[in-house]
């Protein structure tokens, strides 16, 4: 392209005040291959654009130098223009004459002459570039939402509800997540039960959802718009068709003594079990390691005993791929255990539980069925202390940041507890209370005047168990220091939010980034705080740092209005400013050699295999391929290629070599 | 001070810095976002490894290092960036021109 | 026999003196660092003492391994050319084994038929070769078979040959001449002496002529892939031999201007022939190697009836994996056709 | 004495740029110097280096035919860093021309004999300059048959001249495409060239054939020509090596001991037969 | 040497394999690689001290894959280079019969996994020369070092002896014939030579399998081998990354760590 137009702006004073543009558009003038060269006050402005315009068509020209501000500021906006007037948008680049001539230097000939210069290294470059067109990629309108939680159950919600179709994946036999085990919920104490069942049943219900529950993703290939995610459902060992949920199996099965995951380990459950009453879908699940069938060959009660005769003791797990579009993340979180503290015994004592183990004793559907006993002796506490930040803004525990809901639910535990025992004392050990969200802060008060819930600003650095009590020995730092010693009945450690189980395991199945304590890492904390940095996977909820349920259901209608976005289109376009490995006609194929250490350069997993055949069907050679879906254009594997077989699409070796020498 | 952009630090490659010297540059800055937050995720670690292995092949081989300047500076950092710029031009000036090379551009031909 | 003198060692550092002060370098095999190679010397005693051959051959002198041939620059609209004056300085080749004074002429042969190459004959005008016959050869050398010898004069303008006390100067040519008259007493009327006896003696190892006629039937034989296959196709051999005349034309310019630069270049490089469209007329190191022989044994006699080869060994000991020249040809020589 | 320095090029204004098919051009070029303007002369079948300065040069033949003076033309593809260099260029620029080289068509041998030009697809332009020669002499010689094919029709070369020749009498234009090339207004024949050839029923007797064109093709061509009782001596083809110094100096486009860029491009069969396959 | 020859006369007979790649004597007291493809040519293989070449090189080369299976005479260096080849995916197991032999004992290996583990028994040693010629290196100031360099490679004519007889410069495309961009000068003046030197040292890093093929390959004797073992060393110390020492590829330059140490980056 030789054809090459200058366009030179002032922008206002920002360039004009210390360049000279009309010298600089004359001396542009004699660059080899320019043909047009003008300057204009203001290049971006309509009349800026449209004048552009008009000397392309005019002129015929084939390439665009404007010389102005930052590209990242105007690039799109002149990229567009010079599409419109009938080039291609990418032969238009831009010289950055403010950021990097006129801003720096005084008023003078030299600062003229480097703006000039810094034109004629734009106008090589434009003369090796090459025509590009968006790349087209065809998109799967099916979303995957892995994680059954309230924050997984709102996308599926909102993304079905956009018209599309939707697979929610969840771990456990069934989906309503940590939310499901919570007794009330802050601020408003609206029973978590009440509100969140009936969005699990309308998420079951919807004709655009599939609800795949015991199944975890397996494998996940392909790129955005067009995943192949591996999905194994465990076998629930009955078959779902015939169960009726009838629950007979439930009352005969003679195994009842399992710890149950769903209290905590506060209660039991029978070997065929559904976690919980509301629990969606209604099927029980028989848990192969307790199952004395499974021990020792003999009962099958729950066999017998099944009107519909559904169970299937030689269920295999099944494995099944499914085509996907878009998938988001909404695995939740899960709670430090008590044992995670020498100071307090170790977690030995039994009466010395965690902030969920509270919320199911609290909870009606709970194994006390809401009444307040201590797990020890069942007697009713009189006493109890709630110790904030247990594990969190704790270096020594690994755990250096606020899990930001602690401060909330111990305010909500401790009135639930003054509303079950008017009599009892409720003490909160806290550092800081951090009470930012809606009618948060006046809830905590509400805790403090009205359920007269003694807080205590102080650490608590010991607890040990003396005849049937629990010695609490703190501080109250408000007070000097003063030592404080409570004898409780019972302790509740509000204990720190940390990544679910196996969360580093699924983020490196996903090829998605997490930081260093397991949570999954956002695109940009600030711009793109719903998206990964892998094309096409999002993210919602506590699996990206602890959060409560507000902004994790707001988190949810973002990551889905996402996706809903990106199935708006028939394909998916995207910037084509991405790597190509070469080709050439037969024998040559290419100049890579297919050594593949690019490979391990590219952080999107972008470049693949691609196998030459002889006509026989013979491999001749293994080359590498960009698939230009993946590739996000950094140009890594370009600069690692010794053979220079790969080249970055509009920063190809060719222009950087152009530029260089024009230096 | 003349700019070449490009996408990431990943995507430096040596001989850019190599053409620069052959092009009469008397210094070099080779500079972009700092590791850890990169926007392509680990674009800075590979140049950063490739930095160390090119820097050590270039003072076994002689080259006066003073000249090529390796810094992590993000696009927020303005100031910084500007003061860094600075620093370096004024350090290559005081160099002077990078005559032990020019030498060597336009030598051994007959 | 051209007119032969008798030249002391004493009168040797003379002729030197008298070389320098009519302005010539004076260039001549030297010890650096183990390895012998030309360098300028002002007396005989800076030359490497016994050495049987430099490595590099003395054609550097003539045909540089890089020389600008033009330069231009380019402006808006115009180019400039400007045409490229070669640095010939006046030159005394002291030293050279006859094999490699006799190779000028093979170089001479292709840089001047039909056109001229005005490089080479600017360099060559400004030459005097004094060559030195050999008194020890190695398993690599077969001058004998290539119709050369040990002390043969062909391409000195002085052959010297070492005797008692000094040197039997024979000046074969007026630039030899030329020299003698310099100083001409410095060189005793010389008495007859039998140079077979002084030099090495270096054994006939094949039938050249027979070689060279059998060679067009034997094109597509194996025996030429069989040798090929250790060898790696670097440039050593091309780049060491005396004879070996390819060269690549190389630009290098930057938008302003720019300049052709003639470099050496080698047969046994895969991309010499490669096509852009990357079909390649020699795709094997077979096809190369055979190209190799083929040009020296075969198409210099039936282009310029004489052969490409001076039998020096220089590429037998300069290749990385001992392709032996002289071994391969003995082994093409008994190839039945 | 001191001789002319055999690689300085003539430097050549860009007087016309003619756009053959998506990636190759033809270029009329202009001498600057006046005096080589006048002095400049060339046979048809000769060749030359073509610079783009600033990227080097690169070979292809004068497709223009010599009796037509104060210009030559040439028609390159777009395949390498020379050529891409030189598509860049626009009317009025400058480039380079060394030149004219090799050996030459023997017309005067043609003289009273029957013609036969086959050409296929990039392989035209050679042959363009010895047919014009032809048809500017034309009562030098009996009937003139051209058979040209390309790949496709938008890969056709000279299509101007094409349809020149098509509507001359004095001319017998067979073109065709590739199957699968033609467009649904294409009149020409459809097939690949040996088969068109065969059908064309030419008699070898006193006729002499020019064959140009990929390798595949000219390999499949000359058996055709053979049966038809072309005897080696009449085949006429011209050679397409890697050449750099176009002068017998550089030793780079040698088939067997015959230098390309001297004792060619022009040869005969016959030749060609004595050399080894090696190009 | 006799095990070896009987092993491959055995491997040769049986057909296992189509030749056997080892060492013979050359002109005077070289020694050179020699392909033995009858049983007859076998007496030839000779295997002593002066036998060093990495014979690595060749089990790339298109004409000898176009052999059929081959048995190599491998010394460490070619061990480590054939390793390293099958971690680049330039050969798969089985494609070679490695007649490994190490200070007199054979061991015939002929998968990435054996040769690995054969390989870690013996730790590579840099040998002395070497070892003090970079120390001597390392002891000159940039200057002298500069110097020293534009010296050398001031003799260096491109013939691209080192770059053809190292066993990890496979690439039928290289760098050097690339001349879109041509980044690296053809001719072989100052500029030219610095940066194709450069650029080889580069490519070498990390890869290099230390055997310094490539300085006893140069005729004119320039120790470009300090070049390449100084870079491999280089990357050795700073990622304690070894070339041909894993059968997966571990190559410093296409990985990383989030902390590497470094302190020259401001």
């Amino acid at each position: 392209m030789s054809r090459i137009g200058v366009f030179t702006c002032h922008c206002g004073e920002n360039i004009g005040a210390t360049v000279d543009c009309v010298k600089v558009a004359e001396m542009c003038k004699d660059i080899p291959g320019v043909v047009h060269s003008v300057e204009y006050k203001y290049m971006c402005s309509d009349p800026g654009q449209r004048q552009m315009q008009e000397a392309i068509k005019e002129h015929k020209l084939d390439g665009v130098v404007v010389a102005a501000c930052s590209p990242r500021m105007h690039e799109p906006t002149f990229r567009r223009a010079a599409g419109d007037a009938g080039i291609n948008p990418y032969m238009c680049e831009m010289a950055n004459l403010r950021e990097h001539c006129s801003w720096v230097h005084e008023k003078g000939e030299a600062t003229t002459q480097k703006a000039a210069d810094l034109i004629r290294v734009l106008v090589e470059k434009v003369k090796h570039n090459e025509p590009l067109h968006p790349i087209k990629v065809p998109v799967t309108r099916t979303a995957m939402v892995i994680g059954g939680g309230v924050g997984g159950i709102q996308v599926a919600l909102d993304i079905a509800n956009g018209g599309h179709k939707v697979v929610l994946v969840e771990k456990s036999p069934s989906i309503g997540g940590h939310m499901s085990q919570l007794s009330e919920t802050f601020p408003t104490l609206d029973c978590s039960q009440c509100i969140l069942t009936p969005r699990m049943v309308e998420a079951a219900q919807h004709p655009n959802i599939t609800l795949m529950t015991y199944s975890e993703v397996e494998k996940v290939d392909g790129f955005i718009g067009n995943f192949k995610v591996t999905v194994r459902k465990k076998a629930r060992k009955l078959d779902e068709h015939l169960c009726t949920g009838c629950g007979l199996c439930i009352q005969k099965c003679p195994n009842k003594k399992i710890s149950d995951e769903f209290n905590e380990g506060l209660g039991t459950r029978t070997a065929i079990y559904v976690p919980f009453p509301q629990a969606v879908p209604n099927k029980p699940v028989i848990d192969t390691l307790n199952c004395t069938y499974y021990k020792t060959g003999k009962c099958k009660v729950c066999e017998k005993m099944c009107p519909t005769n559904a169970i299937r003791f030689d269920q295999e797990d099944e494995l099944v791929t499914l085509d996907i579009g878009a998938i988001v993340l909404a695995t939740g979180f899960k709670l430090m255990k008590t044992d995670a503290f020498p100071e307090y015994g170790y977690g030995k004592h039994k009466d010395i539980i965690d902030g969920m183990q509270f919320e199911r004793l609290a909870s009606a559907s709970g194994p006390t069925s809401g009444v307040m006993k201590r797990p020890s002796d069942g007697r009713s506490p009189e006493t109890v202390v709630f110790i904030a930040c247990s594990g969190s803004r704790d270096r020594a525990k690994g755990v250096p940041y606020c899990s930001k809901i602690c401060c909330m639910y111990t305010a909500k535990h401790a009135m639930l507890y003054k509303h079950k025992v008017h009599s009892g004392k409720a003490y909160v050990f806290y550092m800081d209370i951090r009470a930012a969200g809606k009618d948060y802060d006046e809830f905590v008060r509400r805790a403090i005047e009205e359920d007269e819930v003694k807080y205590i600003r102080g650490r608590v650095s010991k607890i040990y168990e003396e005849d049937g009590k629990l010695i609490v020995m703190g501080a109250d730092t408000l007070m000097g220091g003063e030592p404080v010693v409570i004898k409780a009945d019972m302790v509740v450690l509000a204990t720190a939010v940390q990544s679910n189980d196996r969360s580093e395991e699924l983020a490196q199945t996903l090829h998605v980034s997490y930081d260093s304590y397991g949570f999954f890492a956002e695109a940009h904390p600030k711009l793109r705080p719903v998206e990964t940095n892998t094309a096409g996977i999002f993210l919602a909820g506590a699996c990206q740092a602890p959060r409560d349920i507000p902004e994790t259901v707001a988190q949810a209608s973002g990551a889905a209005a996402k996706v809903v976005g990106l199935f708006s289109n028939e394909e998916l376009t995207r910037e084509p400013i991405v790597a190509v490995v070469n080709r050439q006609a037969a024998p040559v194929y290419s100049t890579c050699v297919g050594c593949f250490i690019c490979q391990g350069a590219c952080p999107y997993q972008a470049i693949e295999q691609e196998e030459i055949m002889a006509r026989s069907g013979e491999v001749i050679m293994t080359l590498a391929r960009i698939n230009p879906g993946l590739c996000q254009g950094c140009g890594t594997c370009v600069a690692t290629c010794r053979t220079k077989a790969i080249d970055l699409q509009g920063f190809s070796n060719e222009q950087l070599y152009a530029e260089l020498m024009t230096l | 001070m003349r700019v070449l952009r490009v996408p990431c630090t990943g995507r430096i490659d040596y001989m850019m810095v190599l053409k620069a010297l052959h092009k009469g540059a008397d210094g070099v800055i080779v500079s972009g976002c700092h590791p850890n937050d990169c926007h392509y995720t680990s674009g800075n670690y590979h140049a950063r490894r490739r930095w160390m292995v090119f820097k050590k092949m270039m003072e076994v081989m002689g080259v006066d290092m003073r000249r090529i300047t390796f810094s992590w500076v993000s696009a927020a950092e303005g100031a910084r960036w500007a003061q860094l710029v600075n620093e370096v031009t004024d350090q290559v000036r005081a160099l002077g021109p990078y005559t032990e090379f020019r030498q060597v551009i336009g030598a051994g031909i007959e | 026999m051209a007119n032969t003198y008798n030249l002391s060692h004493e009168s040797l550092k003379g002729l030197f003196g008298s070389l320098r002060r009519d302005g010539r370098r004076i260039l001549a095999p030297v010890d650096a660092a183990g390895r012998v190679e030309l360098g300028e010397v002002e007396a005989p005693s800076q030359v490497a003492a016994d050495y049987l051959q430099t490595i590099l051959s003395a054609k550097e002198v003539a045909f540089p391994k890089v020389e600008r041939l033009l330069s231009y620059t380019i402006a808006p609209g115009r180019v400039d050319l400007k045409d490229a004056e070669p640095r010939a300085l006046p030159t005394v080749l002291f030293g050279v084994r006859p094999c490699e004074a006799k190779a000028f002429g093979a170089l001479d042969a292709v840089f001047n038929w039909d056109y001229r190459d005005k490089f080479f004959n600017a360099r060559m005008e400004q030459l005097a070769v004094i060559g030195l016959s050999c008194t020890k050869a190695d398993e690599a050398c077969f001058c004998t078979s290539v119709g050369g010898g040990p002390a043969d004069a062909t391409g000195s303008d002085i052959l010297l040959t070492p005797i008692e006390g000094g040197y039997l100067a024979e000046v074969c040519t007026e630039k030899g001449a030329a020299i003698r008259a310099l100083a001409p007493d410095l060189f005793r009327p010389g008495n007859g002496v039998d140079k077979a006896a002084i030099a090495a003696k270096v054994q006939q190892a094949f039938d050249q002529p027979a070689l060279t006629s059998q060679l067009p039937g034997m094109f597509e034989n194996e025996v030429w892939a069989d040798q090929a296959l250790r060898c790696i196709g670097c440039g050593a051999c091309a780049f060491v031999c005396p004879t070996c005349v390819c060269f690549d034309i190389q630009e290098e310019a930057d938008p302003k201007k720019g300049e052709r630069l003639r470099c050496w270049d080698s047969c046994g490089f895969h991309q010499f022939t490669l096509h852009a469209s990357g079909h390649n007329p020699r795709e094997v190191q077979g096809a190369r190697w055979r190209q190799r022989v083929y040009h020296k044994f075969s198409y210099y006699p039936e282009r310029y009836d004489m052969l490409g080869c001076v039998g020096c060994g220089k590429c037998t000991r300069a290749c990385p994996v001992d392709m032996n020249l002289k071994e391969h040809l003995i082994e093409a020589a008994g190839v039945k056709a | 004495m001191s001789d002319k320095n055999i690689y300085l090029p003539y430097l050549m204004r860009i007087a016309e740029i003619t756009e053959e098919s998506p990636a190759v051009k033809t270029f009329r070029l202009e001498f600057i110097d006046e005096v080589a303007a006048q002095s400049f002369d060339f046979k048809t079948g000769q060749f030359g280096l073509y610079s783009a300065f600033g990227e080097g040069e690169s070979t292809f033949c004068i497709a223009s035919s010599p009796t037509r003076k104060g210009y030559i033309e040439c028609t390159f593809r777009e395949v390498g860093r020379v050529t891409a260099a030189l598509a860049d260029k626009e009317v009025g620029d400058i480039v380079g021309f060394r030149g004219p080289y090799g050996n030459v068509f023997p017309l005067e041998d043609w003289k009273g004999k029957n013609l036969v030009f086959i050409a296929g697809g990039i392989a035209l332009p050679p042959l363009r300059s010895v047919i014009w020669n032809c048809l500017d002499l034309r009562d030098w010689f009996k009937d003139i048959t051209v058979v040209y094919g390309a790949r496709s029709v938008k890969d056709l070369v000279y299509k101007r001249e094409l349809k020149e020749w098509s509507e001359r009498s004095d001319i017998k234009l067979v073109t065709t495409v590739d199957p699968g090339g033609e467009t649904p207004d294409w009149q020409g024949k459809v097939g690949f060239i040996p088969p068109v050839v065969e059908q064309l029923g030419l008699a070898a007797e006193n006729t002499v054939a020019i064959v140009c064109g990929p390798p595949i093709m000219i390999k499949l061509t000359l058996p055709v020509l053979e049966r038809l009782g072309f005897p080696p001596e009449a085949i006429f083809t011209t050679l397409e090596n890697r050449m750099k110094c176009g002068l017998g100096k550089c030793g780079r486009c040698n088939t067997g001991s015959s230098y390309v860029c001297k004792d060619g491009p022009v040869y005969t069969l016959a030749e060609l037969n004595e050399l080894p396959a090696e190009y | 040497m006799e095990a070896v020859i009987q092993r491959a006369k055995e491997l040769l007979e049986q057909g296992e394999v189509k030749a056997v790649l080892g060492y013979a004597k050359g002109t005077g007291s070289a020694r050179r690689p020699h392909f033995a493809r009858q049983a007859g040519q076998l007496d030839k293989l000779v295997m002593d001290e002066a036998c060093v070449q990495n014979l690595a090189v060749y089990v790339t080369k298109h004409e000898v894959k176009k052999l059929g299976k081959v048995a190599v005479v491998a010394l460490p260096v070619t061990q480590r280079a054939i390793l390293q080849l099958m971690a680049e995916r330039q050969l798969r197991d089985g494609s070679l019969a490695i007649l490994a032999v190490d200070d007199g004992a054979v061991k015939e290996l002929d998968s990435a996994s054996a040769l690995e583990e054969h390989l870690a028994l013996k730790a590579q040693v840099l040998n002395a020369k070497d070892k003090a010629s970079l120390a001597d290196l390392e002891a000159m100031d940039q200057g002298q070092r500069w110097a020293y360099w534009q010296k050398e490679l001031s003799r260096c004519m491109k013939c691209y002896a080192c770059r053809n007889t190292c066993p990890m410069c496979y690439c039928d495309h290289c760098t050097m014939d690339c001349n879109r961009p041509q980044w690296v000068p053809v001719a072989s003046h100052g500029i030219g030579n610095l940066e194709y030197h450069m650029v080889r040292t580069m490519h070498l890093a990390g890869r290099c399998v230390e055997c310094g093929d490539c300085g006893r390959a140069c005729p004119v004797g320039i120790p470009v081998h300090l070049l390449t073992i100084g870079a491999e060393e280089t990357v050795h110390e700073l990622f304690g990354q070894r070339a041909g020492h894993k059968a997966k590829l571990d190559y410093a330059l296409s990985t990383f760590k989030t902390d590497d140490k470094e302190s020259f980056i401001r």
